[in-house]
C-alpha cells in the first residue's frame, strides 16, 4: 500500500531516538577529550626511535646507516652521522647519529623506515595527539623526542616487540657464538703459533 | 469547569500584561504602541524558539542516527545557537563581485519581512491575535506568495549557477505545492463559512463527551491534514522535499553566496516560515489553541497552541530523519499526480460532509469515498512504477 | 480634488505607461508586462468606483475587478507559454525581428 | 486625499515607470512587483480587503513568478545591444500620451459630477462568497472554465514537441 514504507520508516527511526535514550549500547560516540578509546595494537601513527636501557643517547639501537632516509618517499628524515663511534647493543662498534630529524608534517605514515631498518631501530608510534602551535618547530622532532625506550615499544604494541626482542636475542646469541668461536680460534691459532 | 480566576487571568496574562504596559501612555497612543507591543513580542519570541529549535533538531537527528547530538556549548549544548549567533555575526559579509548589489541585498530581507508578516492573523491563544482580519487565511497565503520572490532574487542575483538553479528548483516546487495547500485549507473554509482564522478556531474550540471538535478528527479533515502537512513540508524546503538546497548537488541552494548576516537571515527565514506554517496548520487543522480534553480547559491556551506548534516541528525533524530526498520528477509528479487529486476529492468529501447533516451515514460514506480514491491512486501510482520501491542495479 | 479623481488620474497615468511600455519596448516579455499594468489599472478604475460609487454593497466593481484578476492570470500564463514557444522557434523574443507570420 | 493616497500613489507610477524603462528585463520584473504591491496597497487604501490579498497572491505569488520564469527560459536577461526600444519608440510614445491625454482631460472634466467622500463599505468576504456563488455565479462558472482551458492551453503551447520530433527522426 502507498505510504507503507514512510510509516515503516518512520517507526525505525523513532525506534532509534527513544531507544538511544534507554540503551547506552546504541550509542557509538565517544566523547573524545574525556573518553578514548585505547589505540589498537596495530594502529600507526608517526615513527620513532627505540632504545635499549635507560640512557637513551647510549642505548640508541640506531647506527646512523641512512637507509631510511633514503628509502623514505617524502624525504621527511634527515640523518647526520657522527664523527666517532661507540659499542652498539651487541657490543660492535657503530656510528650513531649526530642528528635525527623527523619532519611529521611530512611524513605520510608509509612505514617503509620501518621496514626497510636493518637493526630494529625505528618503529611506530601509537601517539595522536600532535597538535602544535607552531607549525614549523612544533612539527620537527629531534631525535630526543624521536627517542623511546623499548619498555614503552612493549607497552604500545607488545607481540611486535616480543617478535623484536626474541629476533635480537637470537642474533645477540649468535654474535656471541660467533665471536667466542673467532676468539677461541684466534687463541688457538695463537697457541698453534705458539705450538 | 475548574474555570478559577487565576487561570482564567494566567490564561489571558499576555493580554493583561499588554493593557498594562499601554496604560501608561496618552489615549491616542494605546492603539499603536499595543500593536507595536504585539509585534515586538512576535518579533523577539519566534527567533528565540528558532534559536531553541535548531539546537533541538541537531539533537534530534542525532538521536534518530544513534548519535549524541552538540553538548559542548553549556549544559547539554543548550547555548550553541548563542556560539553559532556570534559566529554568523561577525563573519565577513560576501559580496560576489558579479553579483546584482541592490537585489542581494534586498533578498533576505524581503524573505524575513513577508514571513513575520504571517503572524500577524495567526491567534495564538485566546484573545491573542495581532489582527483579526476577516479574510486572515487569504492575507497568510499572499504573503506566503510573496516569499517565493524573494527566494527568486537571491538565486538570481547572486549569479551563481548553483543558487540560480536552486531558486528556479524552489519556486517551481513551491508554486507547485501552494495548489494542494491552499486546496486542503479550502476544505476547512468550506465547513467554517469564514476565511477568519480566530472563527475557525472558535469553531473547533467545542466539545462532545469530553472529546474537541478538531476538524483532523473527521474524514475529510484528516485526509485533508496530510496533504496540508505534506504540502507545507515542501513548501518550508524541508526534508524530503529538500531539493532546493540539497547539499550533495547544489552546495546550498539560493543561499549560496550569502555569507554573515544575511546567511543567518535566511536560515531566520526559514525556521520562522516553518513554525508560522505548522501554527496555520495547528490553526485550521488541530484546534489552535484549544485544549485537546474538555477537562483540560483550564491550562492557558496559549500553552495549547506552542505545544501544538512545537509536536508539528518535532514530526519536521522526524521526517528529515527519516526520509531520503526525492528526485525532482518524482517531486513533481507527486504533486500534481497524488496530491492534488487527493485535495480535490477532499474538497467534494467536505462539500458533502457540509450537506449530509449529522450521523453515522456520513463519516461512513465520506470516509469511503476518501480511502477509494487513495487506494485507487496509490495504487496507480504503485503500478506505473513511479512511487513504488527502486531496484539498484550495482549496488547490493 | 475628490479622493476618486486622485484615483482615477493615477490609473490613467499607469495605463498611459503600460501602454507606452507595450509600444516601444523590443522584447515581447516586457510587451506582456506593459499589458498587465495596463489591466491592473483597470483594476484600480474599478475597484475605486466601487468604493466611491452610489452602491458599493452591491459589490459590482468589486466582482469585476476579481474577474479581471482572474483572467489577468490566465492571459499571462497563455502569452508567456506563447512568447516560450516562439522563442523556441524563432530564437528569440525581439519583436522587430518577429516581422514573419511563415514559421 | 491622504498623504498615503500620495506615497502609495508614488511607489505605484514609480514601479510601472522603472518596469518599462530599466534595460535588464529581471529588473523591470521586480520593478512590476513593486507596482503590483503598490496597486494591491491602494485597494486595501480603499477598504477592498479581498481584492487587495487577491491582488498580492496572484500577482505577485503567480504572475510575477511566471514572468520571471519565462524571462530565464527565454534568456532575456541578457540585454540586447541594439538597444531595448523599438525602431517606431516615438510612435508608441505619442500614442500613449495622446491616451494619457485624454485620459485625464475626461476624468478632470468629471470632477463636479464625481462624488466626494462617501461611507466606509461595511463589506465581509462573507457577501463577497455570496455574492460569487448566487448574483454572479455565471461569471464565476465561465472563469473557471476559461481558467482551465487557459491552463491547459498553456502547458500544451509550452510543452516540448518531443512527439513531432520523434516521428520527424523515424521518417
Amino acid at each position: 500500500m502507498l505510504g507503507e514504507g514512510i510509516l515503516k520508516g518512520m517507526a525505525e527511526t523513532a525506534k532509534n531516538f527513544f531507544g538511544s535514550y534507554f540503551s547506552a549500547e546504541r550509542l557509538t560516540t565517544v566523547e573524545y577529550p574525556e573518553q578514548r578509546i585505547a589505540p589498537y595494537e596495530a594502529a600507526r601513527v608517526f615513527p620513532f626511535l627505540v632504545f635499549d636501557g635507560s640512557d637513551w643517547e647510549a642505548g640508541m639501537r640506531c647506527v646512523a646507516c641512512q637507509i631510511c632516509e633514503k628509502e623514505c618517499p617524502p624525504k621527511c628524515i634527515f640523518i647526520e652521522k657522527s664523527k666517532d663511534k661507540k659499542p652498539d647493543a651487541l657490543g660492535k662498534q657503530q656510528f650513531y647519529p649526530a642528528r635525527f630529524d623527523i619532519d611529521i608534517s611530512v611524513c605520510m605514515s608509509c612505514q617503509i623506515c620501518v621496514e626497510v631498518c636493518p637493526f630494529e631501530a625505528i618503529k611506530m608510534d601509537t601517539e595522536y595527539e600532535l597538535s602544535t602551535d607552531n607549525r614549523f618547530g612544533g612539527l620537527l622532532l629531534d631525535r630526543r623526542q624521536l627517542a623511546k625506550s623499548n619498555q614503552y615499544y612493549h607497552q604500545i604494541h607488545p607481540a611486535e616487540a616480543d617478535g623484536v626482542d626474541a629476533r635480537l636475542a637470537a642474533e645477540k646469541a649468535k654474535a656471541d657464538a660467533k665471536t667466542k668461536i673467532t676468539a677461541e680460534a684466534k687463541t688457538a691459532a695463537i697457541a698453534g703459533e705458539g705450538a | 469547569m475548574s474555570q478559577t480566576p487565576f487561570f482564567e487571568n494566567l490564561d489571558q496574562i499576555f493580554v493583561l500584561l499588554q493593557h498594562w504596559l499601554v496604560s501608561f501612555l496618552p489615549t491616542s497612543w494605546q492603539p499603536a504602541a499595543g500593536v507595536l507591543l504585539s509585534v515586538a513580542a512576535i518579533v523577539c519570541l519566534f527567533p528565540a524558539l528558532f534559536a531553541l529549535t535548531t539546537v533541538f533538531e541537531r539533537k534530534g537527528l542525532a538521536r534518530i542516527q544513534n548519535r549524541l547530538g552538540p553538548n559542548r556549548v553549556g549544559p547539554f549544548g543548550i547555548f550553541q545557537p548563542i556560539a553559532d549567533a556570534i559566529k554568523s555575526l561577525t563573519k565577513e559579509d560576501i559580496v560576489p563581485l558579479s553579483a546584482d548589489a541592490a537585489v542581494h541585498f534586498l533578498a533576505p530581507l524581503l524573505l524575513v519581512i513577508t514571513v513575520f508578516m504571517g503572524f500577524a492573523v495567526l491567534p495564538m491563544g485566546r484573545n491573542m491575535v495581532l489582527v483579526d482580519l476577516d479574510a486572515g487565511l487569504l492575507f497568510y497565503f499572499a504573503m506566503g506568495a510573496s516569499s517565493e520572490l524573494a527566494v527568486f532574487m537571491a538565486g538570481w542575483s547572486s549569479r551563481n549557477k548553483y543558487s540560480l538553479l536552486g531558486a528556479m528548483r524552489a519556486v517551481a516546487q513551491m508554486i507547485s505545492y501552494e495548489v494542494p495547500l491552499l486546496l486542503s485549507s479550502v476544505a476547512v473554509v468550506m465547513i467554517t463559512g469564514s476565511l477568519s482564522l480566530t472563527k475557525i478556531v472558535e469553531a473547533q474550540n467545542q466539545y462532545t463527551w469530553g472529546l474537541p471538535h478538531w476538524y483532523i478528527f473527521t474524514p475529510w479533515g484528516f485526509a485533508g491534514f496530510v496533504m496540508y502537512a505534506i504540502a507545507t513540508t515542501a513548501e518550508t524546503n524541508r526534508s524530503p522535499f529538500d531539493l532546493p538546497e540539497g547539499e550533495s548537488e547544489l552546495v546550498a541552494g539560493y543561499h549560496t553566496e550569502y555569507s554573515g548576516f544575511k546567511f543567518a537571515l535566511f536560515f531566520l527565514g526559514e525556521y520562522v516560515a516553518m513554525f508560522s506554517i505548522s501554527g496555520l496548520g495547528t490553526t485550521l487543522f488541530l484546534g489552535g489553541w484549544s485544549a485537546p480534553l474538555s477537562f483540560l480547559t483550564w491550562i492557558p491556551s496559549w500553552i495549547w497552541f506552542f505545544s501544538k506548534l512545537m509536536l508539528s516541528i518535532f514530526v519536521f525533524i522526524w521526517m528529515r530523519g527519516t526520509l531520503p530526498r526525492l528526485r525532482q520528477d518524482q517531486l513533481m509528479n507527486f504533486a500534481w499526480k497524488f496530491v492534488l487529486p487527493m485535495c480535490l476529492v477532499n474538497l467534494l468529501v467536505a462539500a458533502l460532509w457540509r450537506f449530509m447533516g449529522d450521523g453515522w451515514l456520513r463519516w461512513v460514506f465520506c470516509s469511503a469515498i476518501l480511502i477509494a480514491a487513495y487506494a485507487g491512486m496509490g495504487l496507480g501510482e504503485m503500478r506505473r512504477q513511479r512511487l513504488g520501491p527502486r531496484s539498484y542495479r550495482y549496488a547490493e | 480634488m475628490t479622493p476618486l479623481t486622485g484615483y482615477l488620474l493615477v490609473a490613467a497615468l499607469l495605463f498611459s505607461i503600460g501602454l507606452a511600455g507595450a509600444l516601444t519596448r523590443r522584447n515581447a516579455i516586457l510587451v506582456l508586462i506593459g499589458i498587465e499594468l495596463m489591466l491592473n489599472a483597470a483594476n484600480l478604475n474599478l475597484i475605486a468606483f466601487w468604493r466611491y460609487g452610489p452602491h458599493p454593497e452591491a459589490l459590482t466593481g468589486m466582482m469585476f475587478a476579481i474577474f479581471s484578476i482572474a483572467v489577468a492570470a490566465a492571459e499571462a500564463a497563455v502569452g508567456l507559454g506563447l512568447v516560450i514557444q516562439i522563442h523556441r522557434h524563432a530564437k528569440t523574443t525581439d519583436l522587430d525581428q518577429m516581422n514573419r507570420m511563415k514559421g | 486625499m491622504s498623504i498615503v493616497f500620495y506615497l502609495l500613489a508614488a511607489i505605484t507610477v514609480a514601479g510601472g515607470l522603472a518596469a518599462m524603462l530599466l534595460k535588464n528585463t529581471v529588473h523591470c520584473a521586480l520593478a512590476l512587483t513593486v507596482a503590483f504591491a503598490g496597486l494591491a496597497l491602494l485597494f486595501l487604501n480603499l477598504d477592498a480587503q479581498f481584492a487587495g490579498f487577491a491582488q498580492i497572491l496572484i500577482y505577485i505569488g503567480a504572475v510575477a513568478i511566471l514572468v520571471v520564469f519565462a524571462i530565464l527560459l527565454t534568456r532575456a536577461s541578457e540585454t540586447p545591444k541594439d538597444g531595448v526600444f523599438s525602431k517606431t519608440w516615438l510612435a508608441g510614445l505619442a500614442v500613449a500620451a495622446a491616451v494619457f491625454a485624454v485620459l485625464g482631460w475626461a476624468v478632470m472634466q468629471s470632477v463636479r459630477v464625481l462624488p466626494h467622500e462617501t461611507a466606509v463599505p461595511e463589506v465581509t468576504v462573507q457577501q463577497i462568497g455570496v455574492a460569487l456563488v448566487g448574483r454572479y455565479v455565471l461569471p464565476l462558472e465561465i472563469v473557471a472554465v476559461l481558467l482551465t482551458a487557459a491552463l491547459i492551453g498553456a502547458v500544451i503551447v509550452a510543452m516540448h514537441e518531443k512527439v513531432g520530433h520523434e516521428k520527424e527522426e523515424g521518417k
